[in-house]
């Protein structure tokens, strides 16, 4: 892996729009080479030994920054958990400030979590570290993303290759699902034909320039798919009328022991956690053949250590 | 099952014709029939309509049978010369669930006078609150495609945004009340010269086009259909026509009632005058039938609303909302709009019963008269007149309007499905 | 009197409309005659002896149903009070089956006071005995009128004349008002001109078909009037926002002494009952030189003999 | 007081003249003056305007005097070339009684910049709820006839019909900000792809729209007259100008932002760009400029809405709504509306100057440059152009859109009452 292909990607991870195919793929590639680490009996490497890597969560995801912070610590940065609580909606510390506080402390690296879409652009904008975007209100959630098709490439792709020709449906509250942005953005880049499944009023109005399909029927969907996403449903939104009812979004929407029948048999089911079991999953689905979501958590640290080290990595190769 | 020719009848087009109808459906059209038929009806002077669907009737079952049931509002429907009626969810206990709408058409089924097709709620026991199980109603049985709170009006904007968005992915449509509660509170008349001069707290015209402008707005905005019933203003027809130009997915609905009564009737006081939205001027009569012929109203709808005796023998203000229509619809359209010049009967067919199948997605019902077409047929004799009598109206409750009033015109023959529910005016039994 | 000017009236009093310009004369000529029988020593006459009055009031309203009482027992007829409760907004016994009733009871005339506009005429309906309206809803308070139009024609018109050429203000709460809707149908009958005075919130839509001129502008119009007729405010539809506050109300509509200043010499005040002072009126100008306001008290039993008589005593004479 | 010839300026009919300033009014227009003056200044190059006036400037006296004052609001106002500006009501206090607005005119006329007209509070507290005292507001020594709950929408349709009627008494207008609160809880930016694509929480157009045409409605049932802030939308443009058709009497204005900004710009989630109405598409802006150039919307207003520094240096949602605008509007309208044709420098005077003086029964101001009329003038050279620069904005708050933009166009002098607020582009020191 040359330092030139290194340099190509963004300074940021705040987007999947940033990245271009190459870019893309060199990640999955890096994370690919990297989970062979996981697998040795010492699972480090130096490369980033020095380094301050913060992990900013205004948000409780102990999954997320648990992943991070291992990823972090395989490559020997040093880690510094910081749990904000508020934001300016709220009136704590302002953002910019906690951003200047971490910069004069030397952190290399901002890994930020915040329940308002954009707060990752915003940072990036008030420091010389590297921001990586963990989930930025309903907006995106890149490395999610990457370790979606990271599992998904691994099932049904090649090496080295992209999903060109997969269909894969993501189904649920698209509307307030930064997984589901994300994942439409890099799931289209890699090639794939992506179908969205929900109530229409989860599906976010302007969707007409995304490159998708749309169904209401899970049924006529489910045996066209090499893959399903299932995303998290609150059912507070119930409450403000999306849908009336859990038990109704569940018989309309929900992946079932029938529905997962419908399956080809290769086809894989994928929940980005924490999952609404008899909400949005059935059990037999969660814990069935088809299920990759265990994978999906295990894969999360190989991507997440491609991409600091893609990032912060500069010039050091792999293995160096 | 007995086979009928109807002889001698006019198509909407003028052609005169012999009907067969054979095994639940059309069996020949033409003017020299071949096929043998049990039994042969007169049709002469008639016209041949497909059966008339009405898109906005209340049958009141469950809940207050002494006004209306399934078996005699059906009934009621079949003599005026429809084959199907759209049964309104205001119900006790509403039509919020699969379990009502099932009922209400098992009941319809069973009745045998014409189909009917549930209405569901939109919002759970039309509070407007929170959203009814719309999909559970529209995979049930029934297959409600149709979803209103009418007697109420859906009034927080986002509550009608998501139902519009909502019925989206069962194709349904949401039928608008439109009458912003806060401009009506204890409201009882058009809101004009007339409510002026009497005292009665009035109905501002505004109060339903500020709905339906709002409304038509959204169902844009979410790209989703929308349906208005029963409008009754000027301003309204004219709203609908600026959204129909603009390319938006809105229908709408006129009453017969609102086709030729004005509000200078309410002068006497009398609640048989007395309805939701309430009778308007004479303006806004001009500007619906105008609306209805030009196509910017899609259909009539009886929004027939049947009430006991006691509920409309009080004072104004305490009696209730509603009149019946069904039995009265089409000569009241023959007389407002065929008899004024601004319908034919090929439009009149599309208004009460093509169209109205269309927008309830129908399915068998409003299918323009054809060989092999469902037999649902409404043979209607345009020179006839006949004065309206209360006592005689055959739905159980006899709060017509039309009291006293000489109305042109009267059904002859119904076909349901093939079979005759009304032989030479008179209802066949069950 | 001859019986034939008494056969012209209608068979109830239910509005104002139902009069014609001599229908009205002749009501306010018999009460000229019938006040005299206020001075008299025996103020009774035996016209309506053996006939059976009812008082039906739906509204307390004692100073109406009084008037109406003492009108009925000078002319020796049986009066009997009903005070009903409810109405068929509120589920009681229904007004129906009270008007029949009375009727099977032998009433020969209900004088019926309502909260419902248009009772009246529904009582018409079904009663064979004479109705007479003694304020119905927000509708007509036609015997008010009558005694309205007596009082300024005794200070400022022609024994027998009308009221041709005088202009006369109405101001207030001319939307919920009885009393403003009879008045503007009989002043203009009689040949006045009429302006309305009020916030534009409290004229109804719809009253450009009245034969009546708007001012929002009381100081504007106080000089130019013969008389000025103070409506009664209800406090609460301030909780409608038909106005902001009693204050702003008192401040732009009410009247008081500057005000008063601005009438001519020999302008009325009328007001009819019961009085808010200091809302709609000050004290100074309820008791003022201007005011009528108690003659119209007792100019009220005459009108009401008036009405009675007419209505009732058939081809009996005034004095037979 | 001394006099003043500004020669070689252009009128807008063209015409190239001088104009003699004495006595607080215009002494003499002429190629030829003939009066002896005591300072001569340059206007060559330059278009004579009427002095503008801003129906729609937030001046955050009192209250938030950290963002703007009164002093600094209409320094900034006078350096944009204006000669009166309607102060909003949404302080603190709002402007809801006689005792706040005679305050606000006050400070204006001992700040001596321009005339500082006050809104009056719709509400009380804005709060929606119960009116506040409109005729003692009219009725008090500010004369106001504007009233608004800016920031805020009158969302209660029976609110908005009573305020309406109420304020006709004294030839008052309802300045509506149309905003259907129940659409738009939280609400970010402007709904449609980019919201969709940025995951902010959309802000519908329908929202607007709905407000707008159930008010005109409301408008021409109770024959009053209505204003609509900040127009934003396309469909909007499309309802006015549908009202006016009808003849109902509004009137609209639309922001310069508006006219020039997309809601592709909040891409860079900066808050500079987060204002109430949104940014909306491109389609929006080219109706918006559309609906100004043939009068559908009738003005110009700022919305001027200065806010702190940390007011806007956090993440969007955080984020205060509003923009300055003051001394950016004329060469914003001359880059979108002039420099594009669609509007000359007379419409530009009648919609900034003419027409909002109208609208808010401004006496003495928006009159047309003429020998004998208040000299409330504004010299603009329209050949110039700058780069905006925050730091230089003169408003106590920096946080315009526009800057780094290049805009055509400068304020070069400026008569408010026929003395000098700027002279050669310099603040003239009161």
């Amino acid at each position: 892996m040359s330092p030139e292909l290194v340099t190509e990607l963004p300074r940021h991870l705040l987007s999947i729009a940033d990245l271009n195919h190459d870019q893309a793929l060199l990640i999955l590639d890096t994370a690919e080479e990297l989970a062979k680490i996981s697998d040795a009996p010492i699972k480090k490497l130096p490369t980033l030994r020095g380094r301050t890597i913060v992990n900013l969560f205004y948000e409780d995801s102990t999954r997320t920054r648990i992943s991070f912070e291992a990823a972090a610590k395989r490559l020997s940065a040093d880690v510094i958990n910081f749990s904000a609580k508020g934001s300016s909606v709220s009136k704590g510390e302002s953002l910019k400030d906690t951003a200047l506080t971490l910069q004069a402390m030397g952190a290399d690296a901002v890994i930020l979590r915040h329940p308002e879409s954009g707060a990752a652009n915003r940072l990036a904008g008030w420091t010389n570290g590297v921001v990586i975007n963990a989930g930025d209100g309903t907006h995106e959630h890149p490395t999610q993303a990457l370790l979606d098709a990271f599992t998904i490439r691994r099932h049904l792709g090649t090496v080295g290759g992209d999903l060109e020709g997969k269909h894969i449906a993501i189904v649920g509250d698209v509307l307030h699902s930064r997984v589901a942005r994300s994942n439409v953005l890099l799931l289209t880049l890699l090639g794939a034909k992506v179908t969205l499944v929900a109530p229409p009023t989860l599906i976010p109005v302007g969707v007409e320039s995304w490159p998708v399909q749309i169904s209401y029927a899970i049924d006529q969907v489910l045996p066209e798919v090499d893959a399903v996403m299932m995303l998290r449903v609150q059912s507070e939104r119930m409450q403000n009328s999306f849908f009336p009812s859990t038990r109704e979004y569940s018989r309309l929407f929900g992946l079932n022991l029938d529905r997962m029948n419908l399956l080809k048999n290769e086809a894989l089911i994928l929940h980005p956690g924490p999952m609404n079991r008899g909400l949005e999953i059935s059990a037999e689905c969660a814990d069935g053949v088809h299920s990759v979501i265990l994978e999906q958590v295990a894969n999360g640290v190989s991507v997440r250590m491609a991409v600091l080290y893609l990032l912060l990595g500069g010039n050091i190769g792999v293995g160096s | 099952m007995s086979t009928y020719l109807i002889k001698d009848v006019e198509l909407v087009n003028g052609e005169k014709v012999a009907i067969g109808i054979a095994d639940g459906v059309i069996a020949e059209i033409s003017s020299k029939p071949t096929g043998s038929y049990d039994k042969v009806l007169d049709g002469s002077g008639c016209v041949a309509l497909p059966g008339l669907v009405d898109l906005h009737t209340h049958l009141r079952e469950p809940g207050r049978e002494d006004a209306e049931t399934v078996l005699t509002g059906t009934r009621a429907a079949a003599r005026g010369g429809y084959t199907a009626v759209f049964a309104m969810a205001n119900t006790d206990p509403v039509a919020d669930t699969a379990g009502v709408v099932e009922q209400v058409v098992r009941l319809g089924r069973e009745a045998g006078w014409c189909e009917v097709f549930a209405v569901g709620a939109v919002t759970k026991d039309l509070a407007g609150e929170s959203m009814a199980e719309l999909g559970a109603m529209a995979h049930s049985a029934a297959q409600v495609r149709v979803f209103s709170d009418d007697g109420k009006c859906v009034s927080d904007s986002q509550m009608m945004r998501r139902a519009l968005e909502y019925v989206r992915q069962f194709d349904g449509v949401v039928a608008q009340h439109a009458q912003d509660p806060k401009l009506t509170v204890n409201a009882q008349m058009n809101e004009g010269s007339v409510s002026a001069r009497l005292g009665l707290r009035g109905w501002p015209a505004v109060a339903e086009e500020g709905i339906i402008a709002r409304d038509v707005l959204l169902a844009s905005h979410v790209k989703s259909r929308l349906h208005i019933c029963h409008v009754s203003t000027a301003g309204s027809v004219d709203i609908i026509r600026w959204a129909k130009s603009r390319g938006i997915d809105v229908t709408a609905e006129v009453t017969p009632h609102h086709l030729l009564l004005s509000d200078e009737l309410v002068e006497s006081y009398d609640p048989k005058f007395k309805v939701n939205p309430p009778l308007r001027s004479n303006e806004d009569i001009a500007a619906l039938r105008m609306g209805l012929a030009d196509g910017t109203i899609d259909i009539v709808a009886t929004d027939h609303a049947p009430h006991p005796a006691e509920d409309k023998e009080c004072e104004w203000a305490g009696a209730a909302n509603g009149m019946i229509g069904l039995e009265t619809a089409l000569s009241v359209v023959q007389k407002t709009m065929v008899d004024t010049g601004l319908l034919n009967w090929s439009q009149v067919a599309g208004r009460m019963s093509i169209t109205p199948a269309i927008i309830g997605r129908a399915k068998g019902q409003g299918v323009a008269l054809a060989v092999g077409a469902p037999a649902n047929i409404c043979i209607y004799d345009p020179n006839q007149s006949q004065v309206v009598v209360a006592a005689e109206q055959i739905s159980k409750s006899k709060n017509t309007p039309f009291v006293g009033m000489d109305l042109p015109g009267q059904v002859r023959h119904v076909f349901f499905q093939g079979k005759p529910t009304m032989i030479s005016t008179q209802m066949v039994a069950r």
